[in-house]
């Protein structure tokens, strides 16, 4: 790896302006080219944000899921694929954050209160919960190796959470009348302005989430290689504790 | 030595643990029952004990479970059993499915008795059809809830940092038949007018759950416990 | 003659400290092997590597023609390990415990037995809950459950502490009959008379490192 | 040595542990929060759950209490320290003050941390005077249920088959405490329409409870702790 | 010279099971008495009521002057036990151990440096967590804890127990130091070469008696 300052290359930085010209895209569709809905108002606006969040965080928390079983099943293990997957469930817990935060914003306009525990609300919540605790894990300790094999299991099982956040309304609903909110998607009119925000909006974050990992992955390269240099120099502080 | 045997014997060995120190039936269970019964005090309001008994019922197995759980795995690091049972080189399948046994044992155990405490304190009448149902819910949910238990209990055992997670990575997991349990309850108890007919779906939901961490549990707990 | 344990400059890692900071150490099979050194040296951790449960974080090594880093997991099954802990079940009988180390590799009635004859597990004393022995009833319970497992390899840390007079004497003679039968001993021990004598070889081990 | 340099000492070294291990904050807490996570996805139904909150944040606080204090005599136990206090000579009394002290400080933090849940997650709103009932009621409780506490928890120090009946001793004695602190905490929130000035005499009662419980715990821990 | 330890056919029990069957000794000041004895004699025992912390069923006895059987409590705070176990606290670092025993006996500063560098304890160890610690490492700390204390007696059960080489001669030389300073030591050993060198009175416990 040749000395560099900082994560970036020449390809990121491109990257990272057309992240930047995508997201100014979506600010100008979002706010002022699309026009506001029926029955949500202006507020429908937020929808651009809340769910392409979302489902780049699907993405992200997918692609730690493949590099996990890569890691898993490849021969040579590369710690690489490990660190790609620590990355992307990094980012993918932020955009889930974010797609709470807008998620409750927006519910506070629509349904005049921040929260309710309603199915997809609370699966949202434990998803978030499961992957800081992914995350929690990754900062066990022990050797690399140990932190990937035992975080790449964790993952395989935690992705079993998405399908749980994703039918959680059918699910619910079709087992228990009780009414669930958050479902705006199917009583949200759309035109096809919205549609188009919409998809850009995924568009924009998608590449965002790209950008993101590929840094931050780089971070956790170099993370690894400095505890490294602090392994030899404790080693031969170590060395010298010998008396005989 | 067949996996089977062994996880026999590490199954007979965890409940004759218990069977020699009674903290289950001396301890935990009491401490559930006598929760049931400050539930009963603190939410003595307005008669909507009937409406959440079923709600309590899982809830006071969560939490004995988590003190089992800990208990399950603190005799193993107690005085480094866990090493040996690792160098020992025993199956780490069959230790999942030893433990997960004697853990599914002693929920059970525990489940009947506060089943039985909400329906006498709880003034709850029961109906035949909902027994059947209760019968039916009460072991396959306990078959999920024992798998995922010493799933994560077996990530929490060892280094101490770690148990600060069993909470954690527990919740999300448990949530669904924590839920699934509770709605098939209610329908059972027929509190709040939920129906019988209304909680098999339910049960169906707990079955999937209790497969998928049998399943997952005995791929995933070597690596997990393993250092 | 076959050489068993090789490390080569192996670093090992425990709470961020290097506790084994570039051991490099052989074994012969049939070998009582002595490790001595001052305390934290690294005695305790070198047989835990050993035995497979300590991964190495550098260097390299193999037991029993097993290559520790990337499949110290098969090991296992073919060493015996005591460590400053029994590894007992408190609640559970002196026998109970044997007996369920005995079930988990399978040994026969005759090997349990044989076992804790030669420990001296008799009468009242098998019906004991652990939690209820002295010290080195315990270590003498722990060396009945580790003997009932036909072990190629004895890693032993500091096995006579806590053993009467006449328990030292046992273990020695248990060791010298196990290497005759062609297994390897590796033993820990601060000792230095007693272990000396046992010992065909002695590894010093000082500042995590063997030289 | 004075008794209250030792006893401070000794709250020193709890909360110094406490600190180094960060049980109470990484693991006690989101515990907590967890649990009433839980129950406020297991009872909203009809939206009883700003009713229950108080009792809710006073049953996680009990729960947890009993977390801290095995946590707190298990390091005591652990390695044989509490047999070296007994053999230092250190005046029991101070020992009860000390660890008496640094439950109360943790169970305080925990307090806080789950009113402050409960507010959030159940929406409750509070008024100004409400306030000022929550800001006597929670330490007053706590003075009680840390005195309580300590006192079990040297109890469950000693012989081992004690520990079984502890449950079953305690949680009666903490039942008044919990009622009286749910019933102070719902007119706090004026939750199911209680008043705050129907809170005060409830407090009364926990005072009384705590003074009560400072004089017993500090005339008892000492022949409960020793052999 | 007088008699500091005096036990009369004294009786203890734990759990039910008599450890102590009738212990007939006795130690005077100044003296270093070794008890000796097979696994579950009883010396762990004998040690425990000599700190006043197991209580006597039947028989009398006198420690320092205190009547076992009314008033053991009162001999705590002149007496000093080592166990089996070391009686640290695993979240705290080893000094951090060390200054809080040493608060709740009132030890000064220099007595607190005194112990510590008595057993080595310096730099990097000072700071480690005990539960971070090599076996011998707790032993040694654990000594420093209680070498803070102006203890008239010492009750030492197997002391040398994981110590290295320097460690043993150091706490020897403790011992025999603590003696000319008047202070009498009882301890327990299966050591038997060592401990026969440094004890001026040998007592033979077994069966949970002493003759
Ligand atoms: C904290 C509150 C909220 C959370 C946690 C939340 C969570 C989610 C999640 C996880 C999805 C992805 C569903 C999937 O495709 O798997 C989603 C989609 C969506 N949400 Fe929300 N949401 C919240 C509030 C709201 C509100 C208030 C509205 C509008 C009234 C809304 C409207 C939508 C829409 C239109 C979609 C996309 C269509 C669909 O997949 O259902 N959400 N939300
Ligand atoms: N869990 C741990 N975390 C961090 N450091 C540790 C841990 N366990 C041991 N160490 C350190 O590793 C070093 C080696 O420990 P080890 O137990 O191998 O020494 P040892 O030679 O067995 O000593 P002893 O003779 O006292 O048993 C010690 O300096 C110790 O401080
Ligand atoms: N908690 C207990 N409950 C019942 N019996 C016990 C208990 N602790 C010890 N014993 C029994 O008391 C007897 C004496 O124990 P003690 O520890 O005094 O022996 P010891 O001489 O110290 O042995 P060792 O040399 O192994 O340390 C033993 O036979 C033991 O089985
Ligand atoms: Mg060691
Ligand atoms: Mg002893």
């Amino acid at each position: 790896m040749t000395p560099r300052r900082g994560t970036g290359t020449p390809a990121t930085a491109r990257l990272g302006a057309l992240v930047l010209a995508l997201l100014v895209a979506l600010a100008l569709f979002g706010l002022v080219f699309s026009g506001p809905d029926r029955d949500q108002g202006e507020s429908v606006r937020i929808m651009y944000v809340h769910v392409p969040s979302i489902w780049v965080a699907y993405i992200a928390f997918i692609v730690t899921a493949v590099c996990s079983a890569a890691y898993l099943s490849k021969r040579n293990r590369s710690l690489s694929w490990d660190r790609v997957a620590g990355a992307s469930a990094e980012i993918g817990v932020l955009f889930v954050a974010v797609s709470l935060v807008t998620g409750s914003l927006w519910g506070r306009l629509s349904w005049g209160t921040y929260w309710v525990w309603d199915a997809r609300l609370t699966s949202t919540a434990f998803l978030f919960i499961t992957y800081v605790g992914y995350l929690a894990v990754r900062r066990l300790g022990g050797t690399q190796r140990q932190r990937a094999r035992r975080s790449a299991v964790l993952a395989l099982l935690a992705i079993l959470e998405i399908p749980l956040v994703h039918f959680s309304v059918r699910l619910w609903r079709s087992l228990h009348q009780e009414a669930t909110v958050a479902t705006g998607g199917t009583d949200v009119h759309m035109d096809g302005l919205m549609l188009f925000s919409l998809f850009l909006g995924l568009v924009a974050f998608t590449a965002l989430y790209v950008w993101l990992v590929l840094h931050r992955q780089r971070g956790l390269t170099l993370e690894d290689t400095v505890a490294d240099r602090g392994l030899d120099a404790a080693i031969s502080a170590r060395r010298s504790e010998a008396v005989g | 030595m067949s996996r089977s045997r062994i996880a026999r014997s590490v199954a007979r060995k965890d409940l004759r643990i218990e069977w020699n120190s009674r903290i289950l039936t001396n301890q935990v269970a009491p401490f559930a029952a006598i929760v049931m019964v400050l539930f009963a005090f603190a939410l003595d309001n307005e008669g909507i004990l009937q409406r959440v008994a079923p709600g309590l019922v899982w809830l006071a197995t969560m939490f004995s479970m988590l003190v089992v759980i800990q208990r399950s795995f603190a005799v193993e690091s107690a005085d480094g059993a866990l090493d040996a049972l690792r160098v020992a080189g025993v199956d780490p399948v069959a230790i999942f499915a030893g433990k997960s046994l004697a853990l599914a044992v002693q929920l059970l155990v525990l489940e009947v008795i506060l089943v039985f405490t909400a329906v006498v304190l709880y003034a709850v009448d029961i109906s035949a059809s909902g027994f059947g149902l209760l019968v039916v819910t009460v072991p396959v949910a306990t078959v999920g809830l024992a798998c995922v238990g010493t799933l994560y209990g077996g990530l929490a055992a060892g280094v101490r940092g770690r148990e600060t997670l069993l909470p954690l990575l527990l919740l999300p997991v448990v949530a669904p038949v924590l839920i699934g349990a509770t709605r098939a309850t209610e329908s059972a108890f027929a509190s709040g007018g939920a129906t019988v007919s209304e909680g098999w779906p339910w049960v169906g939901l707990l079955a999937v759950f209790a497969v998928l961490f049998v399943a997952v549990g005995s791929v995933a707990f070597g690596p997990l416990i393993d250092e | 003659m076959d050489t068993v344990i090789e490390l080569n400059d192996v670093v090992a890692v425990l709470g961020g400290f290097p506790a084994l900071a570039g051991v490099t150490m052989s074994v012969h099979r049939g070998e009582i092997a002595l490790l001595q050194g001052p305390n934290g040296a690294g005695k305790t951790s070198v047989l835990r590597v050993c035995a497979g449960l300590l991964p190495i974080e550098r260097g390299s090594g193999r037991v029993l023609g097993i290559d520790l880093a990337t499949q110290r997991e098969d090991i296992r099954s073919r060493v015996g390990l005591l460590g400053h802990q029994n590894g007992l079940y408190l609640d559970l009988t002196v026998e109970q415990n044997i007996r369920f180390w005995a079930a988990t590799v399978g040994a026969t009635e005759n090997e349990i037995t044989g076992a804790m004859s030669r420990m001296r597990i008799d009468g009242r004393l098998a019906g004991v809950k652990a939690s209820q022995l002295s010290a080195g009833q315990r270590r003498r319970t722990a060396l009945a459950s580790l003997t009932v497992r036909r072990a190629e390899m004895w890693l032993l840390d500091e096995p006579h502490a806590g053993l009467d007079a006449a328990g030292r004497d046992e273990l020695d003679a248990l060791l010298r009959a196990a290497v005759q039968a062609g297994a390897t001993v590796v033993l820990a021990s601060h000792e230095s008379e007693r272990a000396n004598g046992l010992a065909s070889r002695v590894i010093t081990i000082d500042g995590g490192g063997a030289r």
